[in-house]
C-alpha cells in the first residue's frame, strides 16, 4: 500500500524558489527518508505531499490518485510532527479519537481501533490523561498512536525524534521500524540524522538547496554516493576530502596530495578507476574516503588491495567500539577508524592502510563524482 | 460608491452582527422635541407639555439631554438629523436660527402665530429672532432678564449696607464692606459661560446700550478694541477680586445656594436665579433675599429668550401637529405655568402674571419701558447677539482673561483679533 | 524585617487607590445636611438609605422619574450582546490572521490596529447617517449594539491575534491532517485553549462597553440609554441643586456590575495578559 | 479574491477563512477609513451648524492654527500625554515589581490597583472633583488637620488645573499598567534571574540590568496603550474639569467636540480632527514598522 510518486515538484515563495522539480517515485510500502540539512526543502516537500502548503508546479500521486488540490484531511495520511502537536485542550483518549470523530467513523469501531493502538504502543494506562502530563517520550507514542488510529495510506513523519533524548530516541527508531514492518504502510520521514535515515529507510532521498541530490538505498548513498556533498553529508564522522593530482607513474597511475613537499606520498589508483581517472592528469581534483577505509593493517581484511602509508597520530579518540585517528597526511588533516586493540599514542607514528577500492572521487569546481 | 452599494455593504455588515434590523420608523403624529432641560421645575414643564399635547391628540416624546449646556443637545440634533430621524422641534435659538432656516429644514408655523396673534401679542424684538425670510420657524417659550443683582438682606445689614447699590462705585464700597465683615462678598465665577454671564451687565453699564450692540451684535472691531472695553474688563477683574476662587465645573446653581443660605452677598446672574431661589425655599423679592437691577442699568433690559426650532414634516399628520406644538408652547396657559417655574417672565404681553414673585413683576415693567427707550439689549453671554464662532470667541477671551494675569488692554486687542477669525467662519 | 517597606508602600498605593471609592460610599450614606456640614472622610453617623433607594427608582432622569433602574437594565440588554458579539469575532479574526494567513494579512491587521486609536468623535455623524439608512437609528438593540460591535472589533481582533501567535501551528496542521476543517479546528483546538484570553477580552469589552458615554448618548433615544448617559443626566444638570449622596448612589450602583467583574476575573486579567497581549 | 485565496494553501477552508474575515474588512474600510476620508472632506468645506459641501480649500485648517484655543489644546495634550504616560507607567511598574516579590495578598492588592479601570470616567470625574476641591478636598481635609495655611487648588488655577487631570488618570489607569508589567515580569524566564543571582548579583541590580531590558517590549505595549488612551481621553476631563477653568484643560479631543457639535464650526472641527489622527498616527507607526520587522 501506499505508492507515492512525486513528479516535478516546485515551489516558491514570491521570486524565491525552494524546490526546484523534485521527482521520487517509491515502491509499495516503502520507507522513504529525506534528509539534508536545515534549509534544504525536505520539510517543505512534506508539507506539500501532506497538502499543508500548495506546490507550484508538478504532480503528486498517491497509489495512483492525483492528490493535488486536495485538502489534507482527503488526502488519507497521517502525520506526526517534531513537536507532536498534541491537543493540550484533549485527553490521550480524545486526540486519538479526534481523526476519527472527524471522519464519523462510527463509535463501536473507534473504540476498538483506540483500544488496538493503544495496545500496540503500550499506552493504555495513560488514556486519561493531558499531553503536558506526559513525559517527551510519552507524547511522542501518543504521536504516532494518533497517526496510526488513522490507517492512513501513507504516513508523514516530520523530524518526529528530534525532541528526544539520545537513549528514547534510539528506541523510538526501531519502534518505529517495527510499526513499518507492522501495518505495512508507506512512510514518508523527513529528518537531518543521518544514522536513522540510514537505519530506517529503504529508500533515502538526500536533499540540498532544492534538490534532489541522490536518491537511492542506503547502502547506495553510503558507498556510493553521487556527489560530494552526499558523500560529505552522510557518514560520521564524515568522509575525508583530499586535494589530490592524478600523475603517470611507472607503476600506473598514482596520486599525488596536493600541495605536497618534495615528493610526497604516492596513492595508487585501483584498475577499474585508472581509465575514468586517466583524462583528469595532471588536474587537481578530490579524493574522498572514509574514516573506516583507512584503518589499521591489522583490521584489513583479506583479499583487499592496501596501501599502507606511516603517519603521525595527532589525536585518539576512542568510541568503543573502535578509535578514531586523527593524523595529518602531507599537511591536509585526515581521520583514520582503527580497531581499539591498535596500541597508539599521541605524538607515535603509526601505519595506516588506505583501502583505496573503496576510494571515491569528485570535481572540486562542482563537486560532481569522477570515479 | 453608489448609495445602494454602500446600502447593501451597511446591510451585509450588520447581518453579519446576526441581527436582525427591523424597521423603527418613527409613528408620524409622534413628535420628538430635543431641548436640554433634564431636571429641576422646567423638566416638569415639558411634562406638562407633553401632557398638554396629549390632550390634543399629539404624542411628545421629550428627548431631554443633559450635558454642557446644551452642547450634548445639539449633537443629538446634529446626529439625528444625519439618521434621518427628523424631530418635531429642537431647542434653538437666537441668531442661530436664521442658520437652521438657511438648511432648508425648518417647517413654517405662520398658522400657529396668527392663531396666536404673535405680532401683536409679541414683542417685535422677539418676533424677529423667530422669523425666517418673513416666515414664522420657530416660536419662543420664555423671557429673561441677565441684568439682575441678587442679595442676601441679612448679609447685608451685618455690613451695614441699607439699601442696595445703585451704580458702579456702591457696589464696589458695598463689596468691600462685606468683606470687611468676613463674608463671601460675590458669588460666581466658575466656567465661561459664568464668566460671561457676569460680564454681560457689567458690560452694558460701562459702554451703555449702543456700545452694547456695537460690540456684541455688530462686532464692529473699533468698539471692541476701544477704552471702553478695557474698562469693563477692568470692572470684570474688580469683580474677580471680591470673588472666591471656585471650583471649575461648579454651577451657578451652588453660588445660589451660598446666596440664600447667608454664606454671600451678592450674586450677579440672569432671572433663572429665581427658579433656584425658589427651589431653596428662598422667595426672591421677599424678606430674605432681594433683587434688584444690576448697578447702572436699572432701565436697561438684557435678554434672553429660550425658543424651540420646528422641522418640516412628511406628513401631513405630522404638519398638523407641529402647528398645534407652536400654538401650545405660546398659549397663555403654557407661558404663565413654564416662566413662573422657570424664574422668567412670558413672552406674551397680554396675559397677567398673577403668583409671580415681586422680581418676576419688575421684569415685566422694566422690559416695556426698556422697549420703549431702546434699551433693549440681546445677550450675547446667552447666544443672543451673534451666531455661534464670535460668541465663543468672546467667551473664549473673557475666560482667558478672568482665569489668568492677561492686562485689559491686551484682553480687549486679542479679542478683538478672535472676533476677527470667528466672523470669517460665517 | 526587610519586607515592611515592600508593604509599606503596597499599603499606601493602596490607600490612593481607595480613597476616592472611599469617599463616594460614605457620601452615599450621609444625608444632605451631613454632607455639608462634615468633612469627606467623616463616616455617616447613621447609614442613611434613602440615596441609594431613590438613585435605583426614584430620581428624575430626563422624562422619567423611575431613577437609574430602567437605564441599568438597557445597559445589560446592550452589554451582552455586544460583549459576545465582538468577542467572538476577534477570536475568529485573531485565528484566521495567526493561522490561516495569507498574503496581505498583516496589512489587514494594521489597517485594523488603527481603530484603537483613532478617536470616536469622527465617527458620530457617518455613523448616525449609516443608521439612519438602516432604520436602525436611535435603537439600542441593534443599533447601539452595532455601533459597539463595529468599534470593539480592533480591540478584539487585537487581543486574540495576539494571543494566538504564540500557539504553535503545527496543532492547526495536525487537526487539518486528522480531517479537521476551519471551524472544527476553531471549536475543538483553538477555543479549549483560549479561555485566559476570552477572559481578558469579555473584561475589556465589559468595561469598555458598560463604562462608554458618547456612543450611548448620541446613538439611542431617551427610553434606551444605558446607565452611563443616565448617571450624566444625574451629575451634570446645570439647573438644579446636586443630591450629592443620590449622584454617589447612582455613580457606586453604575459601577458595581464591573466591579463585581474585576473583583470575580480580575485574576484572569493578569493571567490572560501573560498569556498574550504582552507578545505584542 | 476567492481565486487568489483558492491558490493559497488551505483550499476550502482558506477560502472560509477568507470569507470570514471579509466582514471585519469589510467593517474597518467603511466604518474607519471612508469615515475618515468624509472626515477630510468635510475639513475642506465650510460646513458650520451642518455638513456642507461648499469647498473652501484649507481656510479651516488656517483657523485652526490661527486659534490660541487649539495651541492650547496641543501643549495641554503635549502637558498631560507626557506626565500620564510617564507616571502611570512608572507607577505600574512599581507597583508590578513590588506585587512580583511574592507577597502575601498579591490577589487582593491586584484588585485594589485593578478597580478604577472598571470606573465610567463620568464617576471618576465626579470622584476626584470632590477630592480636588478646595472647600471640601483634600485642601480641607489637610486644613482640619490643623495645617490652616495648606494650599492645595490646582484645579481652580488655570495654570495647574491639567495637573489634576493628570492625577485623577493616573488614577485610573496605573493599576492596568500594573497588570501589564506583572504579565510581562512573569513572563521572564526565571532561569535568566537565578543565573545572574549565581553572577552575584543584588535584587536592584538584577531588575535594572536583566529584568527591565528584558522587558523591553511589555514598555513598548504599555506605552502604547496609555500613549493611546491619552490621546483618546475625553470622559474624563469633561467630567472633572469641563475643559477649564476657561479653557485651560482643554485637549484635541475637547476642542473637536465642542468645535462641531456645541460653536457650529463643524469644519473646523473635522480639520482638527485630523490633526489629532496624524498624531495618532505618528505614536502607532513605528509601533507598525518595529512589529513588522520582528515578525521577518
Amino acid at each position: 500500500m501506499g505508492k507515492l510518486i512525486l513528479q516535478d515538484i516546485h515551489k516558491s515563495y514570491g521570486k524565491d524558489e525552494v524546490l526546484h522539480g523534485i521527482n521520487i517515485e517509491t515502491g509499495e510500502n516503502q520507507f522513504l527518508v529525506l534528509i539534508g540539512p536545515s534549509g534544504c526543502g525536505k520539510t517543505t516537500l512534506l508539507n506539500i505531499i501532506a497538502g499543508l502548503e500548495q506546490e507550484s508546479g508538478g504532480d503528486i500521486l498517491l497509489n495512483d490518485r492525483r492528490l493535488n488540490g486536495l485538502s489534507p484531511k482527503d488526502r488519507d495520511i497521517a502525520m506526526v510532527f517534531q513537536s507532536y502537536a498534541l491537543y493540550p485542550s484533549m485527553t490521550v483518549r480524545n486526540n486519538i479519537l479526534f481523526a476519527l470523530e472527524n471522519r464519523k467513523v462510527p463509535k463501536a469501531e473507534r473504540e476498538q481501533i483506540l483500544m488496538d493502538v493503544a495496545r500496540m504502543l503500550q499506552i493504555e494506562h495513560l488514556l486519561d490523561r493531558r499531553p503536558r502530563q506526559l513525559s517527551g517520550g510519552q507524547q511522542q507514542r501518543v504521536a504516532i498512536g494518533r497517526a496510526i488510529a488513522r490507517r492512513p495510506t501513507l504516513f508523514l513523519f516530520d523530524e518526529p525524534l528530534s525532541n528526544l533524548d539520545a537513549k528514547l530516541r534510539v528506541e523510538m527508531r526501531s519502534e518505529i521500524k517495527r510499526l513499518h514492518q507492522q501495518l505495512q504502510t508507506s512512510m514518508v520521514y523527513v529528518t537531518h540524522d543521518q544514522i536513522e535515515a540510514m537505519t530506517m529507510g529503504d529508500l533515502i532521498a538526500v536533499m540540498n538547496e532544492g534538490i534532489i541530490q541522490q536518491l537511492g538505498s542506503p547502502e547506495s548513498i553510503y558507498n556510493d554516493p553521487a556527489n560530494r556533498f552526499v558523500a560529505g553529508f552522510m557518514g560520521s564522522p564524515s568522509m575525508n576530502f583530499l586535494p589530490v593530482v592524478p600523475r603517470e607513474e611507472t607503476s600506473g597511475l598514482c596520486l599525488r596530495v596536493a600541495g605536497a613537499e618534495g615528493d610526497g606520498n604516492l596513492l595508487p589508483i585501483p584498475p577499474k578507476m585508472q581509465g575514468a581517472l586517466r583524462s583528469q592528469l595532471g588536474r587537481r581534483i578530490t579524493l574522498g574516503i572514509r574514516p573506516e577505509q583507512i584503518t589499521d593493517p591489522g583490521s584489513a581484511r583479506e583479499g583487499e588491495a592496501l596501501h599502507s602509508i606511516e603517519l603521525d597520530v595527532e589525536l585518539l579518540e576512542p568510541t568503543g567500539p573502535d578509535t578514531l585517528v586523527f593524523t595529518r597526511l602531507d599537511g591536509h588533516s585526515l581521520v583514520a577508524r582503527v580497531h581499539p586493540s591498535t596500541y597508539l599514542q599521541i605524538g607515535s607514528r603509526c601505519t595506516l592502510s588506505f583501502h583505496m577500492e573503496r576510494a571515491v572521487f569528485f570535481d572540486p569546481e562542482n563537486g560532481s563524482r569522477l570515479a | 460608491m453608489k448609495q445602494p452599494a454602500k446600502r447593501a455593504l451597511a446591510l451585509a455588515i450588520l447581518g453579519f452582527a446576526a441581527l436582525a434590523a427591523e424597521p423603527a420608523l418613527a409613528d408620524q403624529t409622534s413628535l420628538s422635541v430635543i431641548n436640554w432641560w433634564t431636571a429641576g421645575s422646567e423638566a416638569k414643564a415639558m411634562n406638562v407639555l407633553v401632557q398638554m399635547m396629549k390632550a390634543q391628540g399629539v404624542n411628545i416624546k421629550n428627548d431631554a439631554i443633559a450635558g454642557g449646556g446644551g452642547a450634548q443637545a445639539r449633537t443629538i440634533l446634529k446626529t439625528r438629523l444625519m439618521e434621518g430621524e427628523t424631530p418635531g422641534a429642537a431647542q434653538i435659538k437666537g441668531v442661530e436660527i436664521q442658520q437652521w432656516g438657511h438648511t432648508g429644514l425648518l417647517a413654517n408655523v405662520d398658522a400657529a402665530a396668527k392663531a396666536g396673534d404673535w405680532d401683536k401679542n409679541i414683542p417685535t424684538e422677539i418676533d424677529n429672532y423667530m422669523k425666517y425670510k418673513g416666515n414664522y420657524v420657530a416660536a419662543p417659550m420664555d423671557l429673561h432678564r441677565l441684568n439682575w443683582l441678587w442679595y442676601n438682606r441679612a448679609v447685608l445689614a451685618k455690613a451695614g449696607i441699607k439699601t442696595p447699590p445703585k451704580d458702579w462705585d456702591e457696589l464696589i464700597a458695598d463689596l468691600a464692606k462685606v468683606q470687611a465683615k468676613g463674608m463671601i462678598p460675590m458669588a460666581g465665577g466658575g466656567n465661561g459661560w459664568m464668566i460671561a454671564t457676569e460680564f454681560d451687565p457689567i458690560a452694558l453699564e460701562t459702554g451703555g446700550p449702543e456700545w452694547y450692540r456695537d460690540v456684541f451684535v455688530k462686532l464692529d472691531a473699533k468698539a471692541i478694541n476701544s477704552p471702553t472695553m478695557v474698562k469693563a474688563l477692568e470692572r470684570l477683574r474688580q469683580i474677580e477680586k471680591y470673588t472666591p476662587k471656585s471650583l471649575a465645573g461648579r454651577t451657578w446653581n451652588y453660588d445660589t445656594g451660598l446666596v440664600a443660605h447667608g454664606q454671600a452677598a451678592f450674586q450677579i446672574m440672569g432671572d433663572w436665579a429665581n427658579g433656584q431661589f425658589e427651589f431653596l425655599g428662598v422667595t426672591p423679592g421677599g424678606p430674605k433675599v432681594g433683587c434688584v437691577a444690576f448697578p447702572g442699568t436699572a432701565n436697561d433690559f438684557i435678554y434672553n429668550v429660550d425658543s424651540f426650532i420646528f422641522f418640516r414634516q412628511h406628513s401631513a399628520a405630522g404638519r398638523e401637529a407641529t402647528i398645534k406644538l407652536a400654538e401650545t408652547m405660546t398659549s397663555p396657559k403654557f407661558q404663565l405655568l413654564f416662566n413662573k417655574y422657570k424664574g422668567s417672565i412670558p413672552d406674551l404681553m397680554n396675559v397677567s402674571l398673577t403668583g409671580y414673585n415681586p422680581c418676576q413683576l419688575k421684569s415685566r415693567a422694566q422690559f416695556l419701558t426698556a422697549s420703549k427707550e431702546h434699551n433693549l439689549v440681546p445677550s450675547f453671554s446667552q447666544n443672543m447677539s451673534t451666531y455661534g464662532p464670535p460668541t465663543g470667541a468672546f467667551i473664549d477671551s473673557l475666560d482667558q482673561f478672568y482665569t489668568s494675569n492677561e492686562s485689559p488692554q491686551a484682553a480687549a486687542a486679542a479679542m478683538t483679533k478672535r472676533v476677527e477669525v470667528a466672523k470669517s467662519q460665517d | 524585617m526587610r519586607r515592611l517597606p515592600i508593604y509599606l508602600l503596597l499599603t499606601l498605593a493602596a490607600l490612593f487607590f481607595l480613597l476616592p471609592l472611599y469617599i463616594m460610599l460614605v457620601t452615599s450614606f450621609k444625608t444632605m445636611p451631613e454632607i455639608y456640614n462634615q468633612g469627606i472622610l467623616a463616616l455617616p453617623r447613621q447609614f442613611d438609605l434613602y440615596a441609594w433607594r431613590h438613585a435605583w427608582s426614584g430620581a428624575t432622569i430626563g422624562a422619567s422619574n423611575q431613577g437609574i433602574h430602567p437605564f441599568f437594565i438597557n445597559s445589560f440588554e446592550l452589554v451582552i450582546p455586544a460583549v459576545i458579539i465582538s468577542t467572538a469575532i476577534g477570536a475568529i479574526n485573531g485565528y484566521i490572521l495567526t493561522h490561516w494567513r495569507f498574503r496581505g494579512a498583516n496589512i489587514i491587521f494594521y489597517l485594523l490596529l488603527l481603530g484603537t486609536v483613532f478617536p470616536f468623535q469622527i465617527i458620530l455623524l457617518p455613523m448616525a447617517w449609516v443608521q439612519g439608512k438602516l432604520h436602525i437609528a436611535g435603537t439600542l438593540i441593534p443599533g447601539l449594539v452595532m455601533v459597539h460591535i463595529i468599534y470593539g472589533l480592533a480591540f478584539t481582533t487585537l487581543f486574540f491575534r495576539n494571543y494566538y501567535v504564540g500557539i504553535p501551528h503545527d496543532l492547526v496542521r495536525a487537526a487539518r491532517v486528522d480531517g479537521a476543517g476551519f471551524f472544527r479546528i476553531f471549536w475543538r483546538v483553538m477555543l479549549p485553549l483560549s479561555t485566559p484570553i476570552i477572559m481578558v477580552t469579555a473584561i475589556w469589552q465589559f468595561t469598555m462597553i458598560w463604562n462608554n458615554f458618547l456612543f450611548g448618548v448620541v446613538f439611542t433615544n431617551s427610553d434606551q440609554q444605558p446607565v452611563t448617559v443616565a448617571i450624566n443626566d444625574l451629575v451634570d444638570t446645570v439647573t438644579s441643586v446636586h443630591m450629592w449622596n443620590v449622584d454617589m448612589a447612582a455613580a457606586l450602583i453604575a459601577a458595581i456590575p464591573t466591579l463585581v467583574v474585576y473583583l470575580l476575573a480580575g485574576k484572569y486579567f493578569v493571567r490572560g495578559l501573560t498569556g498574550g497581549a504582552v507578545k505584542g | 479574491m476567492a481565486h487568489s485565496l483558492m491558490q493559497r494553501v488551505g483550499g476550502k477552508d482558506q477560502v472560509i477563512a477568507g470569507l470570514m474575515l471579509s466582514p471585519t474588512v469589510l467593517a474597518a474600510i467603511f466604518f474607519i477609513y471612508a469615515f475618515i476620508l468624509w472626515t477630510v472632506w468635510l475639513s475642506l468645506t465650510r460646513s458650520t451648524i451642518l455638513p456642507s459641501n461648499h469647498f473652501i480649500g484649507l481656510a479651516n485648517y488656517h483657523d485652526l492654527f490661527g486659534s490660541s484655543r487649539w495651541w492650547r489644546s496641543l501643549s495641554n495634550l503635549g502637558i498631560f500625554g507626557g506626565l500620564y504616560v510617564a507616571i502611570s507607567m512608572a507607577i505600574g511598574l512599581l507597583l508590578a515589581i513590588l506585587l512580583d516579590q511574592r507577597i502575601r495578598g498579591e490577589r487582593l492588592f491586584q484588585v485594589v490597583f485593578l478597580y478604577p479601570m472598571a470606573i465610567s470616567a463620568v464617576v471618576t470625574g465626579v470622584a476626584w472633583r470632590w477630592l480636588l476641591d478646595p472647600n471640601f478636598g483634600v485642601q480641607a481635609i489637610v486644613r482640619s488637620l490643623g495645617f490652616t495655611h495648606f494650599q492645595f487648588a490646582w484645579i481652580d488655577d488655570p495654570n495647574f488645573a491639567i495637573y489634576t487631570v493628570v492625577i485623577a488618570a493616573v488614577w485610573q489607569t496605573s493599576g492596568f499598567m500594573m497588570a501589564i508589567f506583572l504579565a510581562g515580569l512573569r513572563g521572564i524566564s526565571p532561569d535568566i534571574v537565578k543565573a545572574a543571582r549565581i553572577d552575584g548579583a543584588g535584587t536592584l541590580r538584577i531588575y535594572r540590568r536583566v529584568i527591565l531590558p528584558n522587558l523591553a517590549p511589555t514598555f513598548f505595549v504599555a506605552f502604547i496603550l496609555s500613549a493611546g488612551l491619552a490621546i483618546k481621553a475625553f470622559g474624563l476631563i469633561i467630567a472633572l474639569t469641563g475643559g477649564g477653568p476657561g479653557y485651560s484643560t482643554n485637549v484635541p479631543t475637547i476642542f473637536m467636540y465642542v468645535f462641531s457639535f456645541e460653536r457650529g464650526e463643524m469644519g473646523v472641527g473635522a480639520a482638527s480632527a485630523l490633526i489629532m489622527l496624524a498624531i495618532m498616527m505618528v505614536v502607532v507607526v513605528p509601533f507598525v514598522i518595529l512589529d513588522a520587522r520582528r515578525k521577518v
